[in-house]
C-alpha cells in the first residue's frame, strides 16, 4: 500500500465513473457515474493526505469533498424529479412504442 | 483512548453473538409470554415461543417466488442479524469491549443506516407487491427516525466530550444521561423500535400488508428474518444502557452484570411498549418525526450543548 | 502486511462494483454496487486512520443509495431487464476517454516525484478535525449548529407545498372526494 | 432419528394457521379462532407463513380455486382441513396437527408436489374444465409465486404488478432470455429441494390463461415480455409524477377481511387508484351454518377485533375475539360487561390508534359518514349498551358498489383498515345475488 497503488486504484475508479458519466443515457445513472467519480477523488484526497502530510487541515479537503457529493445528490434527485414531471415518463412511452 | 476499557481480541467475537442471540430470545420469550396473557392464557404458557417458533421455522421448507432476485434477497435477510452484531462490537459489556472505537457512536449509527439497506432489499428481493410496498415503508419510516435518531445520540457525545462509547459510559459516572437528557433517551428508545420494525413502527410488516418485508419468506428465510429484527432490538438496548443507562455503572454488582440486567431490563421495557401501542401509519410518521420530534430533540441537543459550554468555560 | 491484504481486497472489490454499476441489468443491484463501492472506500479511509471521515463516507452513502435505489427505480421505468435494449450512446467514445484518462492518470501518478511525508497524524484526528473546521470555538458552534439545523427543518416545513401524502387527519376525507381517479 | 422427531414435536407445538371463512360460515370461524388461541397456535398472515389452511365453510368453485392456489402456495410441512360446523373445530385442528407431525406424509408430499395434477385441488370443484390441466401443471409455479397473501386466485396479476416495480428482477426468472449474467441465481437453482426447479419459467403463459380465466376483469395490456411477465403501463399519479398502474387483487384469502371478498384494486405505488369489489359465493348446494348475527353485541366485537388487527393491535384485537367468544357462550354482555368497558377505555385512550384511524372514511351507513376510527367506538359502544329486548341494532350495510368509490385515491393500509371495518355482508349479499359481478 504505496501512495501510487492507492492513486492508481483511486484513478480506475474516476475512469470507471467517467465511463459511465459520458456513456449514460439516463439522468440518475449519470448521476451514477458522477457519483463514482467523487469516490475516486475522496480515496485520492484520503491518500494524499495520509502519505504527504497528515496534517490536521488536510481533513478538511475530505470534508469538502464528502459534502459536495451529498449536494450534487441532492440536485440530481431534484433535477431528475423535475425533468420526470415536466416531461413525463418517457423512458416509460418509448417502451411502449417499441412494443408495439 | 480511553483507560477504563478493555480491549478484549476479535476470538471473542462469538461470545458477543451468543449473548447477543440470548438476548434477542429473551426479548421473544417476554413477547410470547406478554401475548399469551393477552390472549387469556398463563404468562407462562408463551415462555416456549421462541424455542418452538425455530423449530417450526426450520422444519419448514424455503419459499420460492417467480422472478425473485435471489442475491439480494438473501443479503437483505441474512443482514439483519450480522448487522446487529456490528452494533454491538463498539458495546462495552462492564470493563471490556471488542473494539472501543474511538467514533463508536458513529459506527452505531452507520450500521443503523445499514439497516435501511437491508429492509428494504428483504422486500425487494421476493419480488410481491406487498413485501415491496412494506419495504418502500421502511424507507419512509427510516426518513422519519433517522434525524431524531442522529441528535439523540449527539446528545450523550456532546456531553461526554467523545465519540467513543467508553468515554460516554465513564462520563455516566455520577449521573446517568438517561436523568438529564430524558427526550433524547425516549427518542433513541423510540428509535430503537422503529430499526427493529416494531410496533409503533411496525407497518413495513404490518398486518395490513400481510406481513409486509415478511410476507413470502418461510423457513430459515422468515427465521432470520425475525431473529435479525430480536437482535436490532436487544443491541439497540444495550447500545441505550451504554450511552445513556450508564452502562456498566452501579452499586454491589459486577459491572458486566451490570451491564447485562440493564439491557434485559430495558428490552423487556421496550417489548412491553410495542404490544400495549398499535401500529402508526408510516404516512402519518413523518410529518410527526419532522414537526414534533425533531425539534423537540434538537431543544434537547440545544440544552446539553448549552449546559457543557458554560459547564466547561 | 494485514494492511496490504485488507488494502488489495478492498480495492479490487471496490473498482469491482464500480464497473458492475453500468454492467448488471438491474436498477437495485447497480444501485447497491455503488454502495459496496463507496463502503469498501470508506473501509480504506479507516486504514488511514480516518476513523470518522471514513465511517460518514459508509453512513452517507448507504442512507443515500438506499435512497437513490427508490429513484433508479421510479425514474427508469424502462428497464434494460426487462427488455434487453442498450441505454448507452457513445459507447466507443466513453470508453476511448474514459481509457486515456486512466492512461494519462496513470502516467502521472507513476512518474511524477511525489514529495515525501511531512508531519505525522495527530493523536486524535477526529478531535483535530473538529478543531480545523470549527477552531477553539467548537463548543459555541456546537451550540449554534442545533439552532441552524432546527431553522432550516422549520422552514423547510413551512415552505413545503402538500406532497403525496399530506394527512393531517381531517384533510383525509376532502382529499378521497377530491381526487376520485380519472 | 430421535432428534428428527423431537424437532418435529418441537415444531408442531406451535403451528399457524391460515383461516378461511366462506361466506356464512361466521360462528365457525369465530369457534376456529378461538381454539387456536387456546392451543396458543398463530394465525397466520400470508400463506407462507401458514403450516395449516384451515377453511371454514364449504366454497364455490372460484372461491375453492383461490383456496387451492393459497394451498399450493404453503411452503410445507402443511397440512388442510375443512370444518363445517362450530364443533368441528377442534377436530379439525387436531386432524390438522396429526397431518404435519407425519415426516413420512410430509415428505411424499414434497415430493409429490412439482407433477401432481390432482394436487389439492377437486377437479369437480374446478372453475372451468378446460383449463384445469395447465392450472394444475403450473400449480407449483404458482406456489412459487410473488404474491403470497393477496388473493392467491390472481398469481397472473401480482406478477404484471410486480413487472414495474420490480422489473430488474425478471431478468433472473430463469428464461434464459435476457441473457445477463445474473440468471444463473434465479433462485430456483439454489433451494433445497429440486424436485422443484425443472419448469420454472415455461408455464408462464398457461398460468396466466388459467389465471384469467379466474378472475376475468383485467384490460391487461398482454404483450409478451422476456419472462412471461407484461410491462406495466403508466399513468398520472396524485402527485404529479407519472407512474407505473399495477393490477393487485386484495382477497379473498387474507386475514382479517370480509369473507369471499375481492378487491381488484389498480395500485400506483402504495395508492390504490381503481377498484371493483365482488364476493365470492359458497358452493351452490352448501348449507351454510350461521353467521354472527348481525349487529349483536358478539358481532360488533367481532367487527371491532378485525379493525384492530389490521390496525396493528394484536393485543387489543385479541382481547376483543376473546369478549367475542365469551359473548357467543353467553348471550348477552351481562359478566363480560366489566371486560367490555375496559377494552372501550383502552381503545379511546390510544393517542397512536387515533392518528392512524382518524380520518380515513368508513364505509358505514348510506352515505357513508364519519371515520374508521368512530366506527370502531361505535362498534364497542354498542357492544356494551345493546338494545332491551335482545334485538340487535342493525349495521346499516353499505352497497358493495359504494366500495370502490371509498377506496379510490386511498393509500393500502387506509384501504386495508376501510374494508376491514367496512359494515358489509358478505353473506347476505350472496344469498342475494348481489355480489356476483
Amino acid at each position: 500500500m504505496t501512495l501510487q497503488t492507492v492513486l492508481l486504484v483511486a484513478a480506475a475508479l474516476f475512469c470507471v465513473g467517467l465511463y459511465g458519466a459520458i456513456s449514460q443515457q439516463v439522468v440518475v445513472m449519470v448521476m451514477m457515474g458522477l457519483e463514482l467519480m467523487l469516490n475516486g477523488v475522496i480515496l485520492a484526497a484520503g491518500a494524499f493526505w495520509w502519505f504527504l502530510s497528515p496534517a490536521p487541515d488536510g481533513q478538511v479537503l475530505l470534508l469538502v469533498v464528502i459534502t459536495a457529493m451529498t449536494v450534487e445528490m441532492a440536485m440530481g434527485f431534484a433535477v431528475a424529479t423535475l425533468l420526470h414531471r415536466s416531461r413525463g415518463s418517457d423512458m416509460t412511452d418509448m417502451a411502449t412504442d417499441l412494443s408495439r | 483512548m480511553t483507560g477504563a476499557l478493555t480491549q478484549v481480541p476479535a476470538g471473542w467475537v462469538p461470545l458477543a453473538a451468543v449473548l447477543l442471540l440470548a438476548l434477542a430470545a429473551l426479548g421473544a420469550t417476554v413477547d410470547g409470554a406478554l401475548a399469551a396473557r393477552a390472549q387469556g392464557r398463563h404468562w407462562g404458557s408463551g415462555l416456549g415461543l421462541p424455542m418452538a417458533e425455530t423449530a417450526r421455522l426450520l422444519r419448514q421448507r424455503r419459499r420460492r417466488t417467480v422472478a425473485a432476485d435471489r442475491p439480494l434477497w438473501l443479503i437483505g435477510t441474512g443482514g439483519l442479524l450480522v448487522v446487529a452484531l456490528l452494533m454491538v462490537v463498539v458495546v462495552p459489556l462492564g470493563r471490556w469491549t471488542l473494539s472501543d472505537l474511538p467514533v463508536g457512536v458513529v459506527w452505531f449509527n452507520a450500521m443503523d443506516v445499514v439497516v435501511w439497506a437491508l429492509v428494504w432489499l428483504a422486500g425487494w428481493g421476493p419480488n410481491s407487491a406487498h413485501s415491496l410496498v412494506g419495504g418502500y415503508r421502511f424507507l419512509a419510516q427510516a426518513l422519519a427516525y433517522e434525524l431524531p435518531l442522529m441528535f439523540a445520540i449527539t446528545a450523550p457525545a456532546v456531553a461526554a466530550g467523545s465519540l467513543a462509547v467508553g468515554d460516554v459510559v465513564a462520563a455516566q459516572e455520577g449521573l446517568w444521561f438517561a436523568v438529564w437528557m430524558p427526550v433524547a433517551f425516549l427518542v433513541f428508545c423510540g428509535a430503537v423500535l422503529a430499526f427493529s420494525v416494531r410496533a409503533p413502527f411496525s407497518a413495513p410488516a404490518g398486518a395490513d400488508l400481510a406481513g409486509g418485508v415478511l410476507a413470502d419468506s418461510s423457513g430459515i428465510d422468515r427465521w432470520l428474518l425475525l431473529a435479525g429484527r430480536w437482535a436490532l432490538m436487544a443491541a439497540g438496548s444495550a447500545f441505550a444502557v451504554a450511552v445513556f443507562l450508564g452502562g456498566g455503572h452501579g452499586p454491589l454488582l459486577p459491572a458486566w452484570l451490570w451491564s447485562l440486567v440493564k439491557t434485559g431490563a430495558l428490552l423487556a421495557v421496550l417489548v412491553w411498549v410495542r404490544r400495549r401501542l398499535p401500529t402508526v401509519r408510516p404516512d402519518r410518521l413523518l410529518p410527526f418525526g419532522w414537526v414534533v420530534v425533531l425539534p423537540l430533540v434538537l431543544l434537547q441537543l440545544l440544552v446539553v450543548a448549552v449546559v457543557v459550554v458554560v459547564g466547561g468555560s | 502486511m494485514v494492511d496490504d491484504i485488507v488494502f488489495w481486497g478492498l480495492a479490487v472489490v471496490s473498482v469491482a462494483s464500480g464497473v458492475a454499476v453500468f454492467r448488471v441489468d438491474s436498477m437495485a443491484r447497480a444501485t447497491y454496487a455503488l454502495a459496496v463501492s463507496f463502503v469498501t472506500v470508506g473501509l480504506v479511509l479507516l486504514l488511514f486512520g480516518l476513523d470518522y471521515l471514513g465511517i460518514v463516507v459508509v453512513l452517507m452513502m448507504v442512507m443515500e443509495m438506499a435512497i437513490m435505489a427508490i429513484y433508479m427505480i421510479m425514474f427508469m421505468g424502462m428497464n434494460p431487464a426487462l427488455m434487453p435494449m442498450s441505454m448507452v450512446h457513445g459507447k466507443r467514445t466513453a470508453v476511448t476517454v474514459a481509457g486515456l484518462t486512466f492512461a494519462v492518470l496513470a502516467a502521472g501518478i507513476l512518474l511524477v516525484d511525489w514529495p515525501e511525508r511531512r508531519g505525522a497524524p495527530a493523536a486524535d484526528l477526529t478531535l483535530s478535525l473538529g478543531h480545523a473546521v470549527m477552531g477553539s470555538k467548537m463548543l459555541v458552534m456546537i451550540t449554534v449548529s442545533a439552532v441552524l439545523f432546527a431553522t432550516i427543518v422549520s422552514a423547510l416545513v413551512l415552505a413545503l407545498p402538500r406532497g403525496r401524502y399530506d394527512t393531517d387527519g381531517a384533510d383525509d376525507g376532502d382529499r378521497a372526494s377530491g381526487e376520485a381517479p380519472s | 432419528m430421535g432428534l428428527r422427531r423431537r424437532l418435529t414435536a418441537a415444531a408442531v407445538r406451535r403451528a399457524t394457521v391460515l383461516v378461511v371463512e366462506v361466506p356464512g360460515w361466521g360462528r365457525t370461524r369465530c369457534a376456529v379462532e378461538r381454539e387456536i388461541r387456546d392451543r396458543g397456535w398463530r394465525p397466520a398472515a400470508s400463506p407462507a407463513d401458514a403450516d395449516v389452511l384451515l377453511v371454514c365453510g364449504r366454497p364455490g368453485a372460484r372461491l375453492a380455486a383461490a383456496v387451492d392456489l393459497a394451498w399450493e402456495q404453503l411452503p410445507g410441512p402443511r397440512a388442510r382441513a375443512e370444518v363445517l360446523t362450530p364443533s368441528g373445530a377442534s377436530a379439525a385442528l387436531d386432524r390438522a396437527l396429526d397431518g404435519l407431525a407425519d415426516d413420512d406424509g410430509q415428505r411424499a408430499d414434497a415430493a409429490a408436489r412439482p407433477g401432481d395434477p390432482a394436487m389439492g385441488i377437486g377437479a369437480d370443484e374446478d372453475p372451468d374444465g378446460d383449463d384445469a390441466g395447465s392450472g394444475h401443471e403450473t400449480s407449483d409455479e404458482d406456489s412459487d409465486d410473488g404474491d403470497s397473501d393477496d388473493g392467491d386466485s390472481d398469481d397472473g396479476d401480482s406478477d404484471d404488478g410486480d413487472s414495474d416495480d420490480g422489473d430488474s428482477d425478471d431478468g433472473d426468472s430463469g428464461d434464459g432470455d435476457s441473457g445477463d449474467g445474473d440468471s444463473g441465481d434465479s433462485g430456483d437453482g439454489s433451494d433445497d429441494d429440486g424436485a422443484e426447479d425443472d419448469e420454472s419459467g415455461e408455464d408462464e403463459s398457461g398460468e396466466d390463461d388459467a389465471d384469467d380465466s379466474d378472475d376475468s376483469d383485467e384490460m391487461d395490456m398482454d404483450m409478451p415480455m422476456p419472462a412471461g411477465i407484461p410491462l406495466a403501463g403508466g399513468g398520472e399519479a396524485r402527485d404529479g409524477l407519472e407512474m407505473d398502474l399495477l393490477h393487485v387483487p386484495l382477497g379473498p384469502v387474507l386475514p382479517a377481511w370480509p369473507p369471499g371478498l375481492v378487491l381488484h384494486c389498480t395500485v400506483q405505488g402504495d395508492v390504490v387508484q381503481e377498484a371493483r369489489a365482488e364476493v365470492l359465493p359458497p358452493g351452490p348446494d352448501a348449507e351454510p351454518d350461521g353467521d354472527l348475527v348481525q349487529g349483536s353485541p358478539a358481532d360488533r366485537c367481532d367487527r371491532a377485533a378485525r379493525i384492530l388487527t389490521v390496525a396493528g393491535w394484536a393485543d387489543a384485537a385479541a382481547a376483543a375475539a376473546r369478549l367475542r367468544d365469551e359473548l357467543l357462550d353467553a348471550d348477552g354482555p351481562g359478566s363480560s360487561r366489566p371486560a367490555l368497558d375496559r377494552l372501550d377505555r383502552r381503545v379511546r385512550r390510544s393517542w397512536t390508534l387515533r392518528r392512524s384511524l382518524r380520518g380515513v372514511p368508513a364505509a358505514a351507513g348510506n352515505p357513508p359518514a364519519g371515520d374508521v376510527h368512530d366506527q370502531l367506538l361505535r362498534h364497542l359502544d354498542q357492544a356494551r349498551h345493546p338494545r332491551e329486548g335482545g334485538v340487535p341494532t342493525p349495521v346499516a350495510t353499505v352497497p358493495l358498489d359504494r366500495l370502490p368509490d371509498l377506496v379510490a385515491g386511498q393509500e393500502l393500509a387506509a384501504v386495508r383498515l376501510l374494508v376491514a371495518a367496512a359494515d358489509l355482508s358478505p353473506a347476505t349479499l350472496v344469498r342475494s345475488g348481489a355480489g356476483l359481478s
